[in-house]
């Protein structure tokens, strides 16, 4: 579904080589998590794939045809949440703008948006303002606005940084849910290896600048996955230490 | 909205060397220079075409215009009227720049001196320059003082009600930033206030320029025995209709030269401004 | 402390934002008056302002003085909603279409700073002494006011609120419509103040110097009679309106900005 | 507003007429009924100056209009159409009962026309009517003419600026004039006077497309209610407050000009020799070809 | 140094009660960390400790002096660390403009942005501006700023939230060490609750709204910490699991 062949994005501005030379693939329907250390080029790469930037060198293709603009039916929770919320909307309305333009009937369009915005805790809060929000209910409009678009690609770049952590638990879970039952083919950014290791079938760990793929590590962890259940298991930690370990490498070489 | 500005100018790939170097300037300079003149040689064919079908005494062809302006401006006049003009309209313009901007960011950071000011403001906002300039000459003579001040007294207006825009619409967190750090005062003012509002203080600098040749015009109709409004009015008067649209001609050219090196200054200013949308697709 | 006010705090802001305003124009009052006064000027060239306010109510009390304003306005009212309109629609155009603004920004820079007062003899040609005349100047004066404005304000769109709305397949019309309107909007608000004011001086100046009826051509009368103090009633008269033409905006501008920084910051302050 | 006949068969008319002590005979006239006596409804359109009278007027908007001499001259060497159709208004040739003059402060030491000689003189209008006659009425009286150095300053705004001294004389023309004597300014050169005898100082005109039979029935009306105005002053100071602001207590003392029905043709050529001579006028100017 | 009686915030806009009643105090030289659920109030808790913000009821204390206005020598790390930078200065002069203001001599200066830039791992974009940053990078350029400006008063929100594990472990020894250096009485909202055990000696726990302080939780680990010995520690597991239930509660009871 996604495949990134030799990518390289250097940034002119500043001559900064965000990216060195990137090649992984993510199949229909699978969850792959991309963690590397601050400032490797994760969102760079999410940007590329989303085509938002114009790679230096390299491609990416979406579904086999090369992207050259925003692929349809891909959606991406920026990790500037705050400013990808549209001030001058509700919370409702920043959430209904993309099924409008998907052309979703009434009915079910208000269905999903109503849908989404309990999923992530927000039903009270529909028709205020962004600014009206505190930062992880901000972060949390811009995942249900993901969700509610049902997408075939999801990308997501940091989506629960602001927020605390039992409510990241119920995230977690709910994107696991909406990725079973959807089959999106999602793109998860984090920082935080218990949770790329929670949710990935795969991890990417990038390394830092000059960024190339340091490992392409399967998470061979039961298919069904259980807060507590499954954080316990021997195995779980193992990939954890191992990650962290990768982690630590990826930085350490700078 | 690919073609939102700061999106517009595709990023410039690979920067070859050498000669190849030399050979894309070329290139980009000879696109810069075509999309530059496309349309305005687009409406001067149009202009022409319409002035053979129908000839007009008022509306003469581009080419009784373009042999006025040789006769006309390709003479001392530019230097004993077009000059004095433009070195006016500078003065009334960097006048303007003091007063709006200064007066702006005063009203923008104090809602209540607005709330006493705007009224005030506005009336005299609303007064047209050619009623205001004999009160002017009643306080500032009718000499070039004079014309600097109705020059100024027009300029301001976009580059104040921006300034006090642009300042009321600082970001909250950069305000709250400089209150934490204690950045107060003049400080404040340079690294948050005059920055922040920027953008839009620049686009009211840019609408001043244009209205400062206006007022330049007008404020030659008053008192004047010489400068490139009174000329052009003067041509208006003695119905020589060909010199006149040289005139205008010209003034658009001044507009057109002032507004390319505005652009410049702005884009140096404002770097940040236009770097921030970096080199997208 | 500016960002939220306690609820027990006194006076209402709207309250106290009138009062404000009325000892502003009280002070510039005061200085009108005692400017001749104190001999400063010489009060036949500009009486006080008791005197300008007693002339223009009885200015007032006249039906001539009534429809001349209401001439005025009509024609200020229609060049402007023509000229706004058309920029906006222009503006939006060139500025979210990639390359035109490249290719137009040499003709807008160049017929910009041609004065309206200079375009007079070909109006008068095309429209002679009627409405039209005056709408062909106040078009084409406050046009570009609102164009620039147009402009800087597309080009100020967010680049994440861009991005967002790429990604999401927002079409054309929408990413107009729900990003680029919005975000031009209080660039747009401040172009049609200055538009405002700057078509009803040239609805004024194209009667005065045309002579199409209205307020400027009262006002030409009364200055090539010598009747300093109708001048200036009338001159009084034009920044009334200008006033009024004001707070219409800002009450419009509180209902469509209320997200804006700027008016929710004051709504709490 | 094209000459069509109005539903009772008179020739709708509109004429083009700056709201000035000058035009109180046309005003005059239409009250008085010359016009519609002459099938002609006249509707009376308020215009800032000469220039716009003129392209008024070519422009058709205007059947006919009112414009000083040097402005019709100037526009017809510029080959613009228009032809003289009966006369305006002529100085009364009398220093001191006339509508225009030069004024200094009470203390000024300019004299006489003589004394204008390098001093700043403010005209309402560079290289028109004002500047070519106060150059004539200087030389006339032994001064330098070339030495003057003239300003533009609106009538209106001319005795505010005498007042605070930014000028050293200003031209000006009723009720300015009286206005300004009345309050201690001093006239040295009475210039329409005194620059050309028997001055003709503007006149009406129509552009080349008007129809000859009402171009006649306008001139007619037009000349009678000249020597009706000229006859009956009263009822010229009467008319001046119908359509101008100026006080009543001014109206009773300004100095009316003479109103003939005669074009003086020689007066006309003065003007447009003097014209040259200064520059106004680049070439010898046909005035027969302007006047009827 | 710090204390907090009867904190009450109303927002007026919506009428949201973000804090009811909250009642704490920190003492000179204590480093306390809040959790709460998302849009409890602990931003809203922050704004009205750093006199930005005027409460409905209640007071806050700085050394002893009602707050106002910003308390002098205060320093706050904002939640949306992104649009606290002046995005027209370059990194260094983000760093050094509050130095400036204090007063700061040159060659000291020029010490205390080096310092604290090399300290957030950011020496080398010293000279970039705030949006060629990566979001961690921008964050520690946030963080580099307060931590240049040696408060006496230092109030952070979620400072870490968008750096890696390994960066945000650096980070957390950083403060560490320049709160037992300099003795700055630190404020510390954080949603990591391991990241509040570990630094905090103590935690205040806000319930969800209508927010109370549900606990304020004394942190009886020994004072000297690391990363490995501490968070190993059976008492490390205790404090962790009592809070992780608390916060719990305090979700639960909405
Ligand atoms: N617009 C830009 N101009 C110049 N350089 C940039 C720009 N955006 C990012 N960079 C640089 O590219 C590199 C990678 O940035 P990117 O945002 O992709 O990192 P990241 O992996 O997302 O980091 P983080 O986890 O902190 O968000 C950084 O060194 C950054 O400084
Ligand atoms: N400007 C505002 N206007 C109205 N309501 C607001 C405003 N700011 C915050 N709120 C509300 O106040 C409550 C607390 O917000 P606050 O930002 O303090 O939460 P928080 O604890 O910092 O949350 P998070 O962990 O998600 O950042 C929320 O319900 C929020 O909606
Ligand atoms: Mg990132
Ligand atoms: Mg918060």
């Amino acid at each position: 579904m996604l495949e990134v062949s030799g990518l390289r994005k250097v940034y002119e501005g500043r001559g900064v080589e965000a990216l060195r030379d990137l090649t992984f693939r993510v199949d229909t329907g699978e969850l792959v998590c991309v963690v590397g250390p601050s400032g490797c080029g994760k969102t760079t790469l999410l940007r590329c794939v989303a085509g938002l930037l114009r790679p230096t060198a390299g491609s990416v293709r979406v579904a086999g045809v090369p992207v050259t603009g925003p692929p349809p039916r891909m959606a991406v929770v920026f990790q500037e949440y705050g400013r990808s919320l549209f001030p001058w909307m509700t919370v409702r309305q920043n959430v209904e703008l993309p099924l409008k333009e998907k052309k979703v009937p009434r009915g079910r369009r208000e269905e999903l948006v109503g849908g989404s915005l309990a999923a992530v805790g927000l039903a009270d809060a529909a028709d205020a303002h962004p600014w009206q929000l505190s930062g992880g209910m901000q972060q949390r409009v811009a995942i249900a606005r993901a969700v509610a678009y049902e997408p075939q690609v999801l990308l997501m770049d940091e989506p629960f940084a602001a927020v605390d952590a039992q409510t990241r638990a119920d995230l977690e879970d709910l994107i696991l849910t909406l990725w079973r039952d959807l089959g999106m083919t999602t793109l998860f950014v984090t920082h935080d290896i218990d949770e790329a290791v929670y949710l990935g079938r795969r991890v990417v760990v990038l390394s830092s600048s000059p960024t190339v793929v340091l490992e392409d590590l399967k998470i061979d962890l039961p298919p069904e996955r259980d807060q507590l259940t499954t954080r316990s298991l021997p195995r779980f930690a193992d990939l954890r230490g191992h990650l962290y370990a990768q982690i630590q490498r990826a930085r350490g070489d700078r | 909205m690919t073609g939102h500005p700061r999106a517009t100018e595709p990023p410039e790939r690979k920067t070859p060397a050498g000669p190849g170097r030399v050979a894309a300037g070329v290139r980009r300079a000879a696109r810069r220079t075509l999309t530059a003149a496309g349309v305005p040689v687009l409406l001067v064919l149009v202009w022409w075409i319409h002035s053979t079908v129908s000839a007009s005494f008022y509306v003469p062809g581009p080419d009784r215009v373009a042999r006025a302006f040789a006769e006309t401006w390709f003479s001392s006049r530019l230097v004993d009227d077009a000059l004095p003009s433009v070195v006016r309209l500078l003065a009334g313009y960097a006048l303007a720049t003091l007063a709006g901007v200064g007066l702006g960011v005063a009203i923008g950071l104090s809602p209540r001196l607005r709330a006493a000011a705007e009224p005030v403001l506005e009336f005299f906002r609303a007064i047209p320059p050619p009623v205001l300039v004999p009160l002017i000459m009643l306080l500032a003579g009718i000499d070039d003082g004079m014309k600097v001040l109705v020059i100024a007294s027009g300029c301001v207006w976009p580059i104040l009600l921006n300034t006090v825009e642009g300042v009321r619409a600082l970001d909250e967190v950069l305000s709250d930033t400089c209150r934490m750090y204690g950045v107060r005062g003049a400080s404040r003012l340079r690294h948050l206030v005059l920055r922040g509002a920027g953008p839009q203080i620049m686009a009211g600098l840019r609408q001043a320029l244009s209205v400062g040749i206006i007022l330049m015009v007008i404020s030659e109709m008053f008192a004047s025995s010489s400068g490139l409004g009174f000329t052009i009015v003067l041509f208006q008067r003695g119905f020589a209709i060909p010199e006149m649209w040289s005139g205008i001609l010209l003034l658009g050219l001044l507009g057109y030269t002032l507004a390319v090196l505005f652009r410049r200054l702005e884009r140096r200013v404002l770097y940040w401004y236009y770097g921030r949308g970096g080199d997208r697709a | 402390m500016t960002r939220d006010r306690s609820p027990d705090s006194p006076g209402s802001p709207e309250f106290s934002r009138a009062a404000y305003g009325a000892a502003g124009l009280g002070a510039l009052l005061a200085l009108l008056e005692a400017v001749p006064r104190l001999g400063l000027v010489d009060p036949r060239h500009l009486p006080p302002a008791s005197e300008i306010l007693a002339t223009l109510a009885a200015e007032l009390a006249t039906p001539e003085l009534w429809a001349a304003l209401g001439q005025t306005m009509w024609g200020w009212a229609l060049g402007l909603a023509i000229a706004f309109c058309a920029a906006v629609v222009a503006g939006v155009v060139i500025g979210v279409v990639p390359g035109l603004r490249a290719a137009t920004r040499s003709t807008i820079e160049f017929l910009r700073p041609i004065p309206s007062v200079a375009l007079i003899p070909l109006a008068t040609l095309l429209f002679g002494a009627s409405l039209g005349s005056t709408l062909l100047l106040v078009v084409y004066a406050s046009f570009w006011q609102v164009l620039i404005q147009v402009l800087y304000g597309v080009a100020d769109v967010d680049a994440v609120a861009h991005d967002t709305a790429r990604s999401y397949g927002l079409s054309a019309w929408s990413r107009i419509r729900h990003l680029a309107w919005p975000t031009a909007l209080p660039y747009v608000m401040t172009g049609l103040r200055l538009a405002a004011a700057v078509a009803f001086i040239l609805a004024v100046t194209a009667e005065l110097v045309i002579g199409s009826p209205g307020l400027g051509l009262a006002i030409q009368v009364a200055q090539s009679g010598g009747a300093v103090a109708t001048m200036y009633a009338l001159v009084v008269l034009a920044g009334l309106v200008g006033i009024g033409v004001n707070l219409a905006v800002r009450l419009l501008e509180r209902r469509v900005l209320a997200w804006h920084p700027s008016i929710r910051r004051e709504a709490a302050a | 507003s094209a000459e069509q006949p109005a539903a009772d068969g008179k020739d709708k008319v509109n004429a083009g007429v700056i709201a000035i002590v000058d035009t109180a005979p046309i005003h005059l006239g239409k009250a008085k009924g010359f016009f519609d006596r002459q099938n002609i409804d006249l509707t009376i359109t308020p215009v800032q100056g000469g220039a716009a009278s003129v392209s008024g007027a070519v422009s058709n908007q205007f059947q006919f209009a009112f414009a000083n001499t040097t402005s019709l001259l100037t526009a017809r060497e510029q080959g613009l159409d228009v032809k003289v159709v009966a006369n305006g208004v002529s100085s009364t040739g009398e220093p001191g009962k006339d509508f225009g003059a030069v004024l200094v402060k009470n203390d000024s030491p300019i004299r006489t026309a003589k004394d204008l000689a390098g001093k700043k003189v403010s005209v309402n209008q560079l290289k028109n009517i004002g500047d070519t006659t106060i150059r004539a009425s200087v030389r006339k009286a032994g001064g330098d003419p070339s030495a003057i150095e003239f300003v533009e300053l609106a009538f209106p705004d001319a005795p505010a600026a005498l007042d605070n001294g930014r000028v050293d004389a200003i031209w000006v023309v009723e009720p300015f004039v009286s206005q300004a004597l009345s309050h201690g300014a001093r006239a040295v050169s009475w210039n329409f006077a005194e620059a050309v005898d028997d001055l003709t100082v503007a006149m009406y005109f129509t552009n080349g497309k008007t129809d000859p039979d009402l171009v006649k029935r306008f001139t007619a009306a037009m000349n009678e209610s000249l020597a009706y105005a000229d006859a009956h002053p009263d009822e010229a100071r009467e008319i001046l407050k119908s359509y101008t602001k100026i006080a009543p207590e001014v109206i009773a003392k300004i100095n009316l000009p003479r109103w003939g029905t005669e074009i003086n043709r020689e007066s006309v050529q003065a003007i447009a020799d003097l014209a040259r001579a200064d520059g106004v006028l680049k070439n010898k100017a046909d005035v027969a070809a302007l006047l009827p």
